[in-house]
């Protein structure tokens, strides 16, 4: 039997999910060594899959499937196709920029009773791994069964996350409010956006968990790959109104975790609440799952369901796109304002893999590895900024690019991806997508490019309060970006301009597996009128 | 040689890459760099051009292919270039303007501790312009498009500590979007229709698609063209992007960038040519931004909005010398080129007049200036007489051919094109003529005068360290400065000459943009004559109302036209009424419909669940015999339900 | 006679204990009442093993008088703690178990 | 409701056994001893039908099982409701005889009636044994549902039972053939060892558990007598030992308060349960009247007529003394009369 690239992949993050919470109380650095040590080998597991990984061979490769709960026919059965195989990548690689970014996000507070058992360093760190581990094995499973536990059990360290750790009070000199009465207040924020998070997202597993118990009694099997082929070859078919209550239980859980509109509320409390590197935990890596699931699951497993919910669901995307760019504009905290930009971003996504055409569907993937990027620089600077003056208020800050011209320029990189400009790789899943949906749906595909403007829009105008201007009297003395925090966010500007002019190795690896998904819904890019009339 | 347009890119985003990343260490170096490497990208460009010249006319197309960029089935995007005729006239233009003002730039921001940084702009901006002229396909003629967009915002908000210079940033970047909105739509466009947007395949098969579509095409480039040129109703970004230092003035926002408009519907010519209800669109636009900007130059008294006015007016000639399709496409960018030396030329005067009067800009408070800063003097004057089209010099010969050409597109339309255009130069010579006495003629109004007031705020910082409050002592400024003057200057006066000479332009050009020979109703040289009378009128006025009598200054209340024109014909106020407070009022309620509606129904449904909680609460008395009764009740209901079972 | 008639006293046994448990609210006589309903379970344990002519359920009903005098040993002890905080043997006194 | 019921059903069981009944041994093995019945019986109830007599048997003692079972749940006191369940208890010890359950039988009289009963009687004294429980439900409407779930659960269950096809009936003959006792040892030891064990760990671990619930952990150093000494003089109470009950020499029982100086009978002297019991004679009237007839008497011999009341007890007092007598006999009486009061 060859190495279990796969499970490895996703074990190694949860042996360091339990190495770092074992680690002593007193030792809280070396925790942080640890988790970033074993995140960092998760990233070389990943880049190994991704060596290994070959675009043109079979649709699931690194395949592993093992019994496991023999009664009900589940399998753990692991395999990746090119979508997921990238998206596993962009979690290892995000995981240590997570990690950094949070280095002194968990240190207990200096006035705090010195305590053997309060290990909060520990905890958050080992949360983290944990979210990985688990995001990294949803990517992989290929039974819905497993998947669905993954899915679910996510949550769990993610609450944990959103609801123990909250922005710190910033230094005495910086700070915009005096710290008491405060900080409890954003502790029953913090506590209610977790628990909306929670609920949220249970609500949609829930109904989920129906969806999956009625795909085995439909289908007798967990396995995907093996329902897949069973729908291809006719050899299954279901009720035309089975699949499609089926699949509108699944595409409710991961339009949640997605979010679309009208069900995106719970993400701007959660990344308004939780720390900066956890938002990116959660905009950057669990929600792709939520699009990622609709690309595996909903269009291979309900065909037909899905062309017959397209329109519907392209029309809550395109509300999605515009709604939450101009929610955005609206926002006065600058973290709630990202959040909403990840709504119409994710938008653009939905749309995308339900525009049904090769573009579309390629490009909606690379956007939810672009978005990942693109979203962590803006949201992790956002963070560093958010650090040094303990205010999410845009109003709070101005001017900061006299005093800390890295950072503002860190942050305008960051902004100018958000807003898709060319040459930084959000613009290239953009345009696809932009361009697979008109090519099927001119109308809304020229509604959805409106949201080029409002973002710019947004990003302007957050860049403008921020970063220009005179200087305000509170942030004089303002230090720029260190080099920790350098290091967190140079690689990742690195990649998106990398990414932007020379997309081409992911295009390559998402292309195929594209195909394939097309090929589930029997779809074909709509021809060029030209070519047509020719 | 192909081989050498990657290098002509790469060379300023060096530059840029370089000066950016650099830090510190570079700021004594950096605008050496950024002046070196822009030089290295002009003497690139020369070179190229002296391949092309050695070429047959049919063989001067060179293409470079460098890598795929976005391959996605069907979908086919590449890095690759093509050098043409159109192409090349623009790098030499970029070029050779932008290595200019590199070199004025390093005296004018001599001061600026963010000297470097400027540069470093400066060579992004060439970088993505050269991309943005040297595309083979519309999506990365795009990706040069917004590039040239961010230089453009980034330079414009260079001040940043300024809050108006970072609004107008802002401003730019927003409304070159919705510009770029339909460039993108464009693309879409002809990715459906033709399934490719490279050049050759794209403008090869024009013919073959319907007119309809063609239509669409077109329009959204010219939406596109309208944000990126300045044009109605697109054009309120360009008088406050003067907030920028004013070398980027002259080279984005006169010589180059404000133009890319022109080469984009150059460029599509072919689909503009398949489709007259776009061309029409296409020249009403033009004919009614010439009148615009012509108005709004007449009435501003700050020496860079002027000017800028005036850029939109010309630019309006371009864009409708290519609305009227191949008898308009070689003049408008022959207008373009002599445009750009005696824009850039005019702005960079005007730099320098501001450079020795304190960063003032208001021309009420100059006068009498030619005494103290003749190079000024004379540079300003000759770029001057070329814009107003004062015979023999370049702008005579460019806009006197767009003029014919208008006239020539025949019928009531040619008659009313051939009128707007001569109406156009005739404000033209009066606004100009007006900047001219201002400026440099008539009392010395500065004397005893602090600049700079706080009313006015100063639009170069470095004014603080000069003296902020004191009475100025215009003088003239160093060399660095001068010298491009001078270079700009010889091509004001020389550029038509020579283009015309032999009708070398348009033969040059001919083989990309096609060129038809346009038959006016009236004769050649009446129309010359008319643009001659024309232009004396318009001085004449202008000498009237500023030359014979004193400036004052305080500006006078105006007419209602005066004062409209002086808020760029309210269309600032248009968009802020309609626009901003709408959209504010838009997204505050949908902020309120968010918080209260969508969240509101989610949190109805947990309030609601808890209410019913609260209820079914009640049943938890705490009595462990009510629990029991509940428990005893429900095993009998088991029992009967067994019973039931077991009888069905 | 059917030997079925033990088991329907065995049942009427049990609810009488059973509605004794309901409606008394002593702690002892609840328990007592609880007594009763386990020793109608017993004679319906017996009659079973009679009627299936095997010892299982005597073994069962033997099983049951161990695990009840366990649990009142248990029971008289807590009742007999509650008694000494509470001076009072009533169930309903002690109704904490509400939110 | 269910009471009602309950008995209603005996009523007509018991209306309807006379046809079958016979006195026979088997009735009267109820007051002699358990091992004649048990002899007696051994063929009978091994076999799958039963006798007459069994059928006597259990319409008797059924009644007496459901009245029992009905007065545990009905009677005010815990001990009455004890007794109750313990009759309950005997008779069915019977009826496990009867189903050839007779290791059980005598188990269940020796321990459940024996041990466990007493147990409970044990702690009904320790709770209070004269404290009779109030009837009266406070908890709104549980006695109404308890009722009708009763009411349900039987009727289902009997239901239920009268439903069930259970008229095979292989008797105990083949398994009681080696010995009731044996047969049971058999099994436990074998197929139900583990289960045995564990309910042998269950029983150390109740006792365990019980003693723990009811042991009371001494939170303080015990009180020395000095301490306790010390303790008493601060309170300020009864330093001496109380006054003895009785008046004078005339009555020395426990039940008589001890008559003060002016007549009054003093409350310290009597026991205080006593007095809660509302058991205390007052005999100061008596005494007082005794006086007066004793003082009459002594007047009519010596001839000092018309002095009603004199001093009692004071022979030799004068009339202001005897006058004064009187008025303190008369305030003793109304005294007593309080006190009876």
């Amino acid at each position: 039997m060859s190495f279990p690239l796969l499970t490895a992949t996703a074990a190694l993050p949860a042996l360091g999910a339990i190495a770092t919470a074992a680690v002593p109380a007193a030792r809280r650095t070396a925790a942080k060594w640890l988790a970033l040590l074993f995140s960092l080998g998760t990233l070389a597991l990943a880049v190994v899959a991704l060596v290994r990984f070959e675009p043109g061979g079979a649709r699931y490769q690194l395949t592993e499937s093992h019994a496991w709960i023999a009664e009900f026919g589940v399998r753990y059965e692991l395999g990746v196709d090119g979508i997921g195989v990238s998206l596993l990548a962009l979690t290892a690689l995000l995981v240590p920029f997570v990690i950094l970014a949070g280095w002194h996000d968990a240190d207990p507070l200096e006035d705090a009773r010195p305590n053997r058992r309060w290990r909060p360093t520990q905890g958050f760190f080992a949360l983290i791994l944990a979210v990985e581990a688990m995001v990294i094995l949803s990517f992989e499973a290929t039974d819905v069964f497993l998947f669905y536990i993954l899915f679910e059990a996510m949550l769990i360290p993610m609450y944990f996350l959103i609801g123990g750790f909250g922005d710190r009070a910033a230094p005495a000199q910086f700070a915009a409010k005096a710290a008491g009465a405060g900080d409890e207040a954003a502790a029953t924020q913090r506590s209610y956006a977790a628990v909306k998070f929670l609920l949220y997202n249970l609500a949609g597993g829930l109904i989920m968990l129906a969806a999956v118990i009625g795909l085995y009694v439909v289908a007798g099997t967990f396995s995907l790959t093996e329902i897949a082929e069973a729908r291809a070859n006719g050899s299954l078919s279901m009720a035309t109104n089975t699949e499609r209550l089926l699949f509108l239980g699944f595409f409710f859980a991961f339009a949640v975790k997605a979010p679309l509109w009208p069900l995106h509320t719970w993400l701007p409390n959660a990344m308004g609440e939780a720390t900066a590197p956890v938002a990116v935990l959660i905009t950057a890596v669990v929600d792709k799952v939520g699009t990622f699931a609709m690309l595996r699951f909903c269009l291979q497993l309900f065909p037909e369901a899905s062309k017959w919910a397209t329109p519907a669901i392209l029309v809550l995307a395109l509300i999605s796109i515009v709604y939450g760019a101009l929610l955005a504009v609206g926002q006065r905290d600058m973290k709630r304002l990202i959040a909403y930009a990840s709504i119409s971003h994710f938008g653009f996504i939905i749309m995308g893999i339900f525009a049904m055409t090769s573009q579309g569907q390629s490009g909606a993937t690379l956007y939810m590895i672009n978005h990942g990027i693109s979203t962590a620089a803006l949201m992790l600077v956002a963070g560093f900024l958010i650090s040094r003056r303990g205010s999410r208020l845009i109003a709070d800050y101005g001017g900061v690019q006299k005093v800390a011209p890295v950072l503002a320029g860190t942050f305008l990189i960051g902004g100018l991806a958000t807003l898709s400009l060319p040459g930084l790789s959000p613009f290239v899943s953009e345009f696809l997508v932009l361009v697979g949906t008109f090519s099927r749906y001119p109308v809304i595909g020229v509604i959805a490019t409106l949201g080029i403007v409002l973002a710019a829009l947004y990003v302007l105008v957050l860049y403008q309060r921020t970063m220009t201007g005179p200087v305000k009297a509170e942030i004089r003395t303002m230090p720029d970006l260190r080099v920790r925090e350098l290091v967190v966010v140079a690689p990742l500007i690195a990649l998106l301009l990398f990414l932007g002019v020379y997309p081409k190795p992911l295009t390559q690896i998402v292309d195929p597996a594209v195909e394939h998904t097309l090929s589930d819904v029997q779809k074909t890019d709509p021809k060029p009128e030209v070519e047509a009339a020719r | 040689m192909e081989n050498l347009i990657a290098p002509l890119i790469a060379a300023p985003l060096l530059g840029a890459a370089v000066l950016l990343c650099g830090g510190r260490r570079l700021d004594r170096a950096g605008h050496w760099i950024g002046t070196v490497l822009a030089g290295a990208s002009f003497v690139i460009g020369v070179l190229l051009f002296a391949d092309l010249l050695g070429r047959g006319a049919e063989d001067r197309t060179l293409h470079q292919h460098l890598f795929s960029w976005i391959p996605v089935g069907s979908f086919r995007a590449d890095i690759a270039f093509q050098l043409d005729q159109l192409s090349m006239t623009f790098v030499l233009l970029i070029t050779g303007v932008g290595t200019l003002i590199h070199i004025y730039s390093i005296g004018y921001m001599e001061h600026d501790e963010r000297r470097r940084r400027f540069f470093g702009y400066l060579n992004l901006f060439l970088a993505a312009m050269l991309l943005l002229v040297l595309a083979d396909n519309y999506l990365l003629l795009y990706m040069g498009w917004e590039g040239v967009g961010l230089a453009s915002y980034l330079l414009i908000g260079f001040w940043q500590h300024k809050p108006s210079a970072a609004t107008a940033a802002k401003k730019a970047f927003l409304v070159n979007r919705v510009g770029d909105l339909g460039l993108s739509i464009a693309i879409m466009l002809m990715f459906t229709t033709f399934g490719t947007f490279a050049f050759g395949p794209v403008l090869g098969a024009a013919g073959d698609a319907s007119e309809g579509k063609l239509t669409a095409i077109g329009l959204m480039l010219l939406l596109a063209a309208c944000g990126k040129s300045a044009q109605v109703p697109l054009q309120s970004w360009l008088g406050d992007a003067m907030e920028g230092p004013t070398p980027v003035s002259a080279l984005i926002h006169a010589a180059t960038m404000v133009t890319a408009g022109v080469y984009l519907i150059t460029r599509s010519g072919a689909i503009f040519n398949g489709a007259p209800d776009a061309q029409l669109v296409v020249v009403v636009v033009g004919a009614v931004t010439l009148l615009f900007g012509a108005i709004v130059g007449c009435a501003k008294d700050d020496i860079k909005k002027a000017l800028a006015g005036s850029t939109m007016s010309q630019i309006g000639y371009m864009i409708l010398a290519a609305g009227l399709g191949p008898i308009g496409y070689v003049f408008a960018i022959m207008h373009l080129v002599t445009h750009g030396f005696f824009k850039a030329g005019l702005f960079l005067g005007a730099g320098s007049v501001m450079h020795g009067m304190n960063d003032e800009v208001d021309m009420r408070k100059y006068g009498g200036l030619r005494k103290y800063m003749p190079v000024t003097f004379v540079t300003f004057g000759l770029g001057y007489l070329a814009i107003i089209g004062f015979p023999g010099l370049s702008g005579f010969f460019s806009k006197d051919k767009i003029i014919e050409a208008a006239f020539a597109k025949g019928g009531t339309e040619g008659w009313i094109l051939g009128g707007v255009a001569l109406l156009g130069a005739a404000i033209t010579a009066f606004y100009m003529t007006r900047v001219m006495l201002m400026t440099f003629f008539g009392e010395e109004r500065w004397r005893g005068r602090e600049t700079a007031s706080p009313a006015e705020p100063s639009a170069e910082p470095a004014a603080e360290e000069r003296g902020r409050h004191a009475e100025p002592h215009p003088h003239e400024s160093p060399k660095s400065m001068t010298i491009p003057m001078v270079v700009l200057a010889f091509g004001s006066v020389f550029a038509g000459g020579l283009f015309s000479f032999g009708d070398s332009f348009v033969r040059w050009l001919e083989p990309v943009t096609g060129y038809a020979h346009g038959h006016p109703p009236i004769s050649a040289a009446a129309v010359t004559t008319a643009t001659v009378v024309a232009l004396v009128i318009g001085v004449a006025v202008a000498w009237l109302m500023y030359g014979r009598v004193p400036v004052p200054v305080t500006a006078p209340r105006g007419s209602l036209l005066t004062r409209a024109a002086r808020r760029d014909l309210l269309q600032d106020d248009f968009n802020h009424v309609v626009l901003v407070r709408g959209g504010e009022h838009l997204t505050r309620s949908l902020v309120y419909v968010d918080h209260t509606l969508v969240d509101g129904v989610v949190n109805g449904t947990a309030a609601s669940f808890g209410g019913l909680s609260g209820r079914l609460r009640k049943l938890q008395n705490g009595y462990a015999r009510s629990y029991a009764v509940t428990m005893f009740g429900g095993t009998a209901v088991l029992i009967a339900a067994t019973l039931l079972m077991r009888a069905v | 006679m059917n030997p079925v008639y033990y088991l329907y006293l065995a049942s009427l046994l049990f609810t009488i204990g059973a509605a004794g448990v309901l409606i008394r609210r002593n702690a002892i006589v609840l328990f007592m009442c609880v007594e009763l309903m386990l020793n109608a379970c017993n004679l319906a344990f017996v009659t079973f093993a009679r009627m299936h002519g095997n010892l299982d359920g005597q073994i069962i009903a033997f099983f049951t008088m161990v695990v009840a005098a366990a649990e009142v040993v248990v029971g008289l002890a807590i009742i007999v703690s509650v008694f000494r905080s509470r001076h009072s043997a009533s169930v309903d006194d002690a109704s904490l178990m509400k939110l | 409701m269910i009471a009602l019921a309950g008995s209603l059903a005996a009523a007509a069981s018991s209306a309807a056994a006379p046809t079958a009944a016979a006195p026979s041994s088997l009735s009267s093995s109820l007051s002699t001893s358990f091992h004649s019945s048990l002899t007696s019986s051994l063929t009978s109830v091994a076999a799958s039908t039963t006798s007459t007599g069994e059928a006597v048997q259990f319409w008797i003692l059924g009644t007496v099982a459901v009245l029992g079972a009905l007065g545990t749940i009905l009677m005010k006191r815990a001990v009455h409701s004890a007794l109750c369940l313990a009759g309950t208890m005997i008779v069915l010890a019977v009826f496990y005889l009867a189903n050839g359950a007779y290791f059980l039988g005598v188990v269940q009289v020796v321990v459940y009636t024996g041990a466990i009963m007493m147990l409970f009687l044990f702690v009904v004294m320790l709770v209070g044994v004269t404290a009779a429980d109030s009837l009266k439900e406070t908890i709104k409407g549980q006695r109404w549902l308890a009722a009708l779930c009763g009411v349900g659960f039987g009727v289902l269950l009997i239901a239920g039972i009268g439903h069930a096809s259970l008229n095979s009936f292989n008797g105990l003959g083949q398994a009681n053939a080696g010995g009731n006792v044996q047969g049971l040892a058999a099994l436990i030891f074998t197929k139900y060892v583990f289960a045995f064990e564990i309910t042998g760990a269950l029983l150390i671990t109740a006792a365990v558990g019980a003693m723990v619930l009811t042991h009371r952990e001494r939170t303080e150093r015990l009180k020395t007598q000095r301490e306790l000494a010390q303790e008493r003089v601060r309170a300020g109470v009864q330093l001496p030992p109380l006054p003895a009950p009785g008046v004078y020499a005339r009555h020395n029982a426990v039940d008589i308060a001890g008559l003060l100086p002016d007549g009054t009978p003093s409350e310290l002297t009597v026991n205080k349960t006593l007095k809660g019991r509302g058991q205390i004679r007052d005999v100061s009237n008596e005494a007082i009247a005794d006086l007066r007839a004793l003082e009459q008497r002594s007047n009519e011999r010596l001839g000092r007529a018309g002095r009603a009341g004199g001093g009692a007890g004071r022979p030799g007092g004068g009339p202001a003394g005897g006058s004064a007598g009187g008025s303190a006999g008369g305030s003793v009486r109304d005294k007593g009369e309080e006190i009876k009061r």
